[in-house]
């Protein structure tokens, strides 16, 4: 059976980590199969997490979030015939042959997003709110700025990070008073990339009438008619199709883009409303480019630097 | 900074401010009566669990803030019991009722609604909403004084009023009435309570049990005005803090009231700008999160004048050895 | 003539208050609609049962006697200090400056080193809170609680801005260089036919902690120091009439203790992640307070308790890893632990002396 | 005169805390409109007997009848309504309230404090007529002297209309003059119809002012007697239980080189006090020197400057060499090791370590000695060996080194820090209240040994708040008032009336201006 550990965040992020039980649980349905899973207490308990499952016999051992990829890089090798999967985190495969990662183009989807935020602002001042400042939150924000410009150069994008320790993924309160913060610059269109941090940040878009967009998962549910759109990162898939293949998971460094249905936007009955036919033509339009290789998003992470916002 | 930014930041001042306000008077009585009370931060944080479990169950913000109030008062009992009844170490019971919420908080919500210890979102009438004073929206056009009373005055959910109203309330009952005289004096000088004819006990239980109250206020109203539903450990220190302004506030309703405004602008400050850059000088946000402790440990040092806490404070009231 | 036995206080109340914190968390998880029994085995077959558990328990208890010492050593003089979480903190940086940026030819030389910085960083930690309060009277309750926030607002600087590697996510330092990785049980004491401790983190450190708890033994008790610490503990007036200087003492037993917690990091920065993380100490200074009152504030009492804490956090972890009771029941559990030996001790402390009273008074006739 | 009821009748009271048995099976009767004594040893219970009439312990057996009624008094509530008031021996005061609030605390009469504020005002000035007993109402209690605090608490108990009013050891901490004061008080209260129930160790005061007296020991009541129809000598024995030398036998002295000259001593508290305004004053070899004086006067003060834990300004030659009144050299460590020894005045909180057992405290003070160590640990055996000695010759029962000094009485307890002190030879001994809370019978014993340290050749400054005992210790006689010595007399050529009157701060001459009588001196 496939194991899978989730990070500090918890289970029920709503976000990142739900996205992986999700996809495990999707799993567990359509194949009539079963997996193990824990939420991690402690740093100590990375590591004993990871070698008890793979003593236990689990196979592969899924985890989510960057901060796995340390442990699995010491564990890996006392269990070569234990697959480990770390969606995230990168682990070198030259040196651990048993190890997937899976990486996300998280930039692509957050221009997406972008766009259909600087389609729907009428202010035309949109904002981000990271969780922790980490290259990997800059990421999304620097994504959804370009995204942002392309649609309207002149727009504005303001930007936020709640904090600089895992505490920042689950502080709603800061997430809701930076919206405030943000609403009263002018922003109406807020995109939350802050795992539980999130759900502040939209609760707040909702009470005060403006527009927000989830991550990770599809948040649109949470408040109908309010969220525009959500940036999906197929942490869902990534983690079904890794349970599907079993212990004869194919390992070494997998990248997902929008090429690969890695990333998206999500577009359902929740926010029909909010996304008219030009919008989604125009992201569309810009999707399919940018997997044809027409248009370039400039990845933060590839030289800590962005060049439609600045940090 | 505009005058609207500022209005702005003064406002998320006063949102801030209200579970710390609310949280300091709830030690201000505990201690004033001889009970010390590391224990705030875990008392909200079980009323914000409570509060927001209920509210999202019933639909009904007041039953969420009666059942934040109850489960608040409870572990109040507890220390009670510990450092009253058994006259036990009020440090050690506040430490223990500080983990007892952490843990119980996070156990009972994932038993009962299995989101990984969050409650559901609130919706409706499970949230205490912002209350629009009457003339803000006509009086918002007026200059400097128009915002003023529109955004930083109005428009606040009813805990922030009571909260603020419980100052004038607090500072009422300490030094106008009979209760607050026996209040004072239990803290001093227990044993003068005593001889005089008035149930130390009685007293302390009684200071114990409005403390338990004002945190269960402050817990309702992170988990069901300020936020809408409950994640762990969302008091996020703030019971810290608020012992914190106590000792800034030596004790007195007044000074409570700004040395809580005061950690709340530090917090407003320190939410709505990362890194602050006073021309050139950057100051990291960590040192605006740290802020509130350092200024306690430079008055507890008294260079900003001596705070003195309640004499018979921290030591349990024993007659017979 | 005392109300109880000495032995009575010093073993039967903590066992009593220990099983009336068994009784209620045993409740609890039923009340969570789980097994108590089920849960007990579970802990004991995960933490007690295989080596690699032990390895993780010992781990753990190494943190807590650590702690627990440091705290102890403080409440001999009197101190409360709650500030283990932050002295700890601090001598996790203490460590990662030692072992990051001075050449080390041998963990061995690297340990003494890397012991001497984290002592250091986090005496230095404790010694304004010690001096506020040997010179302005400043509640070191207060002053340590303030100084644990603080220290983790300074240590998330240094990490974010001074010491995270570039292009890394985690807030942590870079890996230390091999020379200074620990002994690890497994390391120590697994033959190639028979392995032992697999992956356990538990380390060289944990006989530094032994050593540790002989050598508070000898202070407090054999030392003229530890009598005039205790000295001061007992009683400030006495102690100044003595011509024992109540600064001096106050100071250099915070020093001692903060030093004590900030050795804990030598076992969890430098033995277990073998780099500096955010919050590497995970409420161990907390953890200390229980240690200590359960141990009596004696070293000995502080081991047995260290080990009890240890055996909670890895049954715990253990439970969380095959059960659906979540891991907040540790913290429940540990709750109802310091609440019933740190607070409620009364509780079972009044009767049973009423009934030492009893039995004494029954066989001898009244009293004289 | 038939039968009148009593106002107070205790039947078969007892009390026990934990293992100490503090009243055994007592029972007392006290007349209206009388004073009744109460006298014992320290420890001997008695106020443990009237906390329990106040309502402040509660009895394990035993009954109490008020003015005939059988009358449960679970609480001091239920003591004040029954016309009960106390003045404890340690004051229930709340320092940083004012007189005022201090008075209505508990007597309040509504949930509003104003009215009450104004009532008390006016029933506090009708008072202080009555009964000469003015106080400020607005000042805190706090910048009170100790005889106004007892004032204070009088008004308390007058306030809530005590029939029956309680004084435990009223005198302890008032002047000669602020007790005659007192004393003029509680006659008027006879007067008026008012029942008193009096506390005190001093015969004196018992022979002065009471009716009737009662006598305890060791938790049980020995003996209740008219005191028109005893003496002091009597009332002794019955404390103790056996005939008890009041003065103690001694030759006279031979006093030799100066050993201590003491000039121009000041000290400043942390409050900015002034306690010790110039003290000056010299001490001979083989003489003892009485210092009396009542507490709070600054004899403490001057015993922690001259035992090296206070600092102060000044000059104080030991030997004819100077010594550091502050600074790195002036610690209690400092003064043993030039052979100043010194007995505590309070001995529980300076002079022993309560938890510690008997071997730790009979090196305390001394631990850093080298005869006391092994290497860098302390030889614990060798201190052990050393205390069981000392206990032995000094007779401290029980002789065993490992029980904890709490479990002494205060008597053992006494003798322990006297066997650490004397038995290392000092040249100059500094006693504060060699026998408070101690029984009679080791005050000979102890007596006995301040004597034959004296006839040693060894120097000797005694502090007591007993005139007696200094009269019966002391060669000469210095009197401490005010933070300075009114005077120094030889104690054979003096009285208890010069002295009370120099305590007051009254010099022979009739001045009352302290500082010029300082000059003088
Ligand atoms: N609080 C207490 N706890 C335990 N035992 C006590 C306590 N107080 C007194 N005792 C015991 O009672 C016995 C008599 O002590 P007691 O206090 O009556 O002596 P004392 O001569 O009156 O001294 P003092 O006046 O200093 O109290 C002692 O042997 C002591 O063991
Ligand atoms: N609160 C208490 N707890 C325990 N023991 C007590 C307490 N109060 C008094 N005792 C003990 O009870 C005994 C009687 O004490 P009590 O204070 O009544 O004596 P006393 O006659 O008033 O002596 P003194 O002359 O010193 O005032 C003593 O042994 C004392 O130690
Ligand atoms: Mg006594
Ligand atoms: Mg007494």
């Amino acid at each position: 059976d496939p194991a899978l550990i989730y990070d500090l965040g918890g289970k029920f992020d709503k976000s990142f980590n739900e996205a992986a039980f999700n996809g495990a649980t999707k799993w567990a349905e359509e194949t009539g199969g079963s997996f193990k899973d824990i939420e991690l207490q402690s740093e100590a308990q990375r590591e004993q997490a990871l070698r008890r499952f793979a003593e236990a016999g689990f196979n592969p051992v899924v985890t989510t979030g960057f901060s796995m990829s340390t442990p699995i890089a010491s564990v890996a090798a006392d269990y070569p015939d234990t697959k480990f999967v770390t969606i995230d985190g990168y682990v070198d495969p030259a040196e651990h042959p048993n190890v997937l990662s899976i990486l996300f183009a998280e930039h692509e989807g957050s221009y997406l997003v972008g766009m259909l935020a600087a389609m729907a602002s009428k202010s035309g001042t949109v904002s981000f709110v990271g969780g922790m400042d980490i290259p990997l939150i800059r990421k999304f924000a620097c994504g959804y700025a370009q995204g942002v410009k392309a649609v309207n150069p002149d727009a504005t994008v303001i930007s936020n990070m709640t904090g600089t320790t895992p505490a920042a993924w689950n502080d709603p309160v800061k997430g809701s008073e930076l919206t405030k913060a943000q609403i009263s610059q002018g922003s109406d269109v807020v995109f939350a990339a802050a795992g539980g941090t999130g759900l502040g940040v939209l609760q707040t878009a909702a009470d005060e009438g403006i527009l927000s967009i989830g991550v990770d998962s599809n948040q649109n549910y949470l408040f109908p008619g309010k969220v525009l759109t959500s940036m999906l990162k197929r942490v869902d898939v990534a983690t079904a199709e890794a349970m599907a293949a079993g212990a004869d998971l194919e390992t070494g460094v997998k990248a997902l883009g929008l090429a690969e249905d890695g990333v998206g936007y999500a577009l359902d009955d929740n926010n029909a409303s909010l996304i008219s036919d030009d919008m989604k033509a125009a992201v569309e339009d810009a999707k399919a480019k940018i997997i044809a290789g027409e248009i370039s998003v400039h990845d933060y992470s590839s030289d800590d630097s962005c060049p439609a916002i600045s940090f | 900074m505009d005058y609207l930014t500022l209005l702005q930041v003064l406002d998320s001042t006063v949102r801030l401010a209200t579970p710390l306000l609310l949280a300091c008077l709830a030690g201000l009585f505990s201690e004033r009566a001889g009970i010390f009370d590391i224990g705030l931060e875990g008392k909200m944080l079980m009323a914000a669990f409570f509060s927001a479990a209920v509210a999202s169950v019933t639909g009904s913000v007041w039953l969420g803030l009666l059942a934040g109030i109850a489960s608040s008062m409870v572990l109040s009992g507890i220390h009670g019991l510990a450092s009253i009844t058994f006259r036990g170490n009020q440090l050690i019971s506040g430490v223990a009722i500080n983990f007892l919420a952490a843990g119980l908080t996070v156990l009972i919500a994932q038993h009962w609604f299995s989101q990984g210890g969050r409650t559901p979102s609130l919706m409706g009438g499970g949230r205490f909403t912002d209350i629009t004073l009457p003339f803000a929206d006509a009086l918002s056009g007026v200059p400097i004084l128009g915002p003023t009373y529109a955004e930083l005055i109005s428009g606040h959910s009813i805990l922030v009023y009571v909260a603020f109203a419980c100052v004038p309330l607090t500072w009422w009952m300490l030094y106008r009435t009979r209760f607050g005289l026996r209040l004072r004096a239990v803290g001093e000088a227990p044993e003068a309570v005593d001889t005089a004819g008035v149930s130390v006990i009685g007293l302390r239980y009684a200071a114990v049990a409005i403390c338990g109250l004002l945190c269960g206020i402050a817990g309702a109203y992170l988990a069901t005005g300020l936020q809408a539903g409950f994640v762990k450990d969302m008091t996020a220190g703030r019971g810290y803090i608020a012992l914190a302004a106590l000792i800034f506030a030596k004790w007195r309703p007044w000074y409570a009231l700004s040395a809580c405004l005061l950690f709340g602008l530090l917090q407003a400050v320190a939410l709505r700008y990362q890194n602050i850059d006073l021309g050139g000088f950057i100051i990291p946000v960590q040192v605006m999160d740290a802020l509130p402790y350092i200024l306690t440990v430079v008055i507890l040092a008294g260079f900003v004048g001596k705070a003195i806490p309640p004499r018979a404070g921290g030591e349990p009231y024993v007659k017979e050895r | 003539m005392d109300k109880m036995p000495a032995w009575a206080d010093a073993f039967l109340v903590p066992l009593i208050s220990l099983i009336l914190a068994a009784l209620l968390s045993a409740l609890v998880i039923l009340a969570i609609g789980e097994s108590p029994t089920e849960a007990l085995k579970l802990m004991v077959e995960g933490a007690l049962m295989r080596s690699a558990g032990w390895g993780y328990t010992l781990y753990y208890a190494t943190n807590f006697i650590f702690t627990g010492l440091a705290v102890s050593v403080a409440f001999h003089a009197r101190m409360f200090n709650i500030g283990g979480e932050g002295q700890a903190t601090l001598g996790g940086l203490g460590v990662a400056l030692v072992c990051l940026y001075l050449p080390w030819p041998h963990w061995s030389l690297a340990l003494i080193g890397a012991s001497l910085g984290a002592a250091a960083f986090g005496a230095l930690w404790a010694l304004i809170p010690a001096w506020l309060q040997a010179k302005r009277g400043s509640h070191i309750v207060i002053t340590t609680i303030m100084f644990n926030f603080i220290a983790a607002a300074l240590l998330n600087y240094v990490l974010v801005n001074l010491l995270k590697p570039a292009g890394a996510m985690d807030p942590a330092s870079a890996t230390f260089p091999d020379a200074t990785h620990l002994p690890t049980f497994q390391q120590m004491f697994s033959t190639a036919d028979n392995p032992l401790f697999r992956g356990a983190p538990a380390n060289i450190s944990f006989f530094l902690a032994l050593i540790a708890c002989v050598a508070v033994w000898l202070l407090i008790w054999r030392t003229r120091l530890g009598y005039e610490i205790r000295a001061l503990g007992h009683s400030e007036s006495a102690a100044r009439y003595a011509g024992i200087s109540p600064v001096r003492i106050i100071v250099i037993a915070m020093l001692i203790s903060g030093g004590l917690s900030g050795l804990m990091a030598v076992n969890t920065t430098m033995g277990e992640s073998e780099r500096l993380l955010m919050n590497a100490t995970e409420g161990a200074g907390f953890i200390g307070i229980a240690v200590a009152l359960m141990g009596r504030n004696h070293p000995f009492g502080v081991l047995l308790a260290a080990l009890l804490f240890g055996f909670l956090y890895q049954g715990g972890a253990e439970l969380a890893l095959w059960t659906s009771i979540p891991r907040e029941l540790i913290v429940v559990i540990q709750a109802l632990v310091i609440l019933f030996t740190g607070a409620l001790d009364n509780m079972v402390r009044m009767p049973l002396e009423r009934l030492f009273l009893l039995l004494r008074r029954t066989p001898k006739g009244p009293a004289e | 005169m038939t039968d009148p009821v009593p106002a107070i009748e205790l039947k078969g009271i007892s009390k026990a805390f934990g293992p100490v048995q503090a009243n055994k099976d007592i029972s007392i009767r006290v007349m209206p409109g009388t004073i009744h004594g109460i006298i014992g040893e320290n420890g001997a219970g008695k106020s443990t007997l009237m906390s329990i009439l106040y309502g402040f312990y509660k009895a394990d057996a035993g009954e109490v009848f008020i003015s005939g009624k059988k009358t449960e008094i679970p609480d001091s509530q239920a003591a004040i309504s029954a016309g009960i008031g106390m003045v404890f021996q340690h004051f229930k005061l709340v320092q940083n309230f004012t007189v005022l609030e201090n008075v209505i605390l508990g007597a309040e009469d509504g949930g509003l404090l104003r009215p009450s504020l104004a009532k008390a005002r006016g029933t506090l000035k009708k008072l202080a007529e009555e009964y000469e007993l003015s106080v400020d109402p607005d000042a805190l209690v706090e910048n009170l002297s100790v005889g106004h605090q007892q004032r204070v608490e009088i008004l308390k108990a007058l306030y809530r209309q005590a029939d029956i009013l309680i004084l435990d050891e009223p005198t302890g901490v008032l002047t000669p003059a602020e007790a005659d004061h007192l004393f003029r008080i509680l006659d008027n209260l006879r007067a008026e119809g008012k029942t008193i129930i009096l506390i005190t160790h001093k015969l004196r005061e018992i022979m002065e002012i009471t009716d009737t007296v009662s006598v305890m020991r060791r938790g049980k009541m020995t003996a209740t007697v008219k005191t028109s129809e005893t003496s002091p000598e009597d009332l002794a024995e019955l404390m103790v239980g056996r005939k008890v030398l009041l003065r103690v036998d001694k030759t006279p002295a031979k006093p030799g080189a100066k050993l201590l000259e003491v000039t121009d001593l000041h000290l400043w508290d942390e409050n900015g006090v002034e306690r010790l305004k110039g003290v000056s004053l010299d001490l001979r070899a083989g003489e003892v020197l009485g210092l009396a004086g009542v507490s709070g006067n600054g004899q403490s003060e001057l015993l922690e400057v001259l035992g090296g834990y206070a600092t102060a300004t000044g000059s104080v030659r030991v030997n004819g060499k100077e010594i550091a009144l502050s600074g790195r050299d002036c610690t209690g460590q400092a003064r043993r090791a030039i052979g100043i020894g010194h007995v505590p005045e309070d001995r529980q909180h300076e002079g022993l370590i309560l938890p510690y057992t008997a071997w730790e405290n009979a090196c305390f003070g001394y631990h850093r000695d080298p005869s006391y160590q092994s290497g860098i640990l302390m030889n614990n055996a060798a201190i052990r060996e050393d205390a069981k000695g000392k206990m032995e010759r000094f007779d401290v029962r029980p002789p065993n080194p490992n029980l904890a000094a709490r479990n002494f009485s205060g008597g053992n307890q006494q003798k322990i820090v006297l066997a650490r002190e004397i038995e290392r030879n000092p040249d100059i001994l500094l006693i504060g209240q060699p026998t408070r809370g101690v029984d009679i019978g080791a005050i000979e014993f102890i007596h006995q040994q301040i004597i034959r340290l004296r006839d040693e050749g060894k120097a000797i400054l005694l502090v007591s708040v007993e005139l007696d005992e200094i009269f019966s210790l002391s060669d000469r006689i210095a009197v401490m008032f005010d933070g300075q010595i009114m005077g120094v007399r030889d104690a054979a050529k003096t009285d208890q009336r010069e002295l009370g009157l120099m305590m007051a701060g009254i010099t022979g001459d009739g001045t009352t201006d302290a500082a010029k009588a300082a000059q003088h001196g």
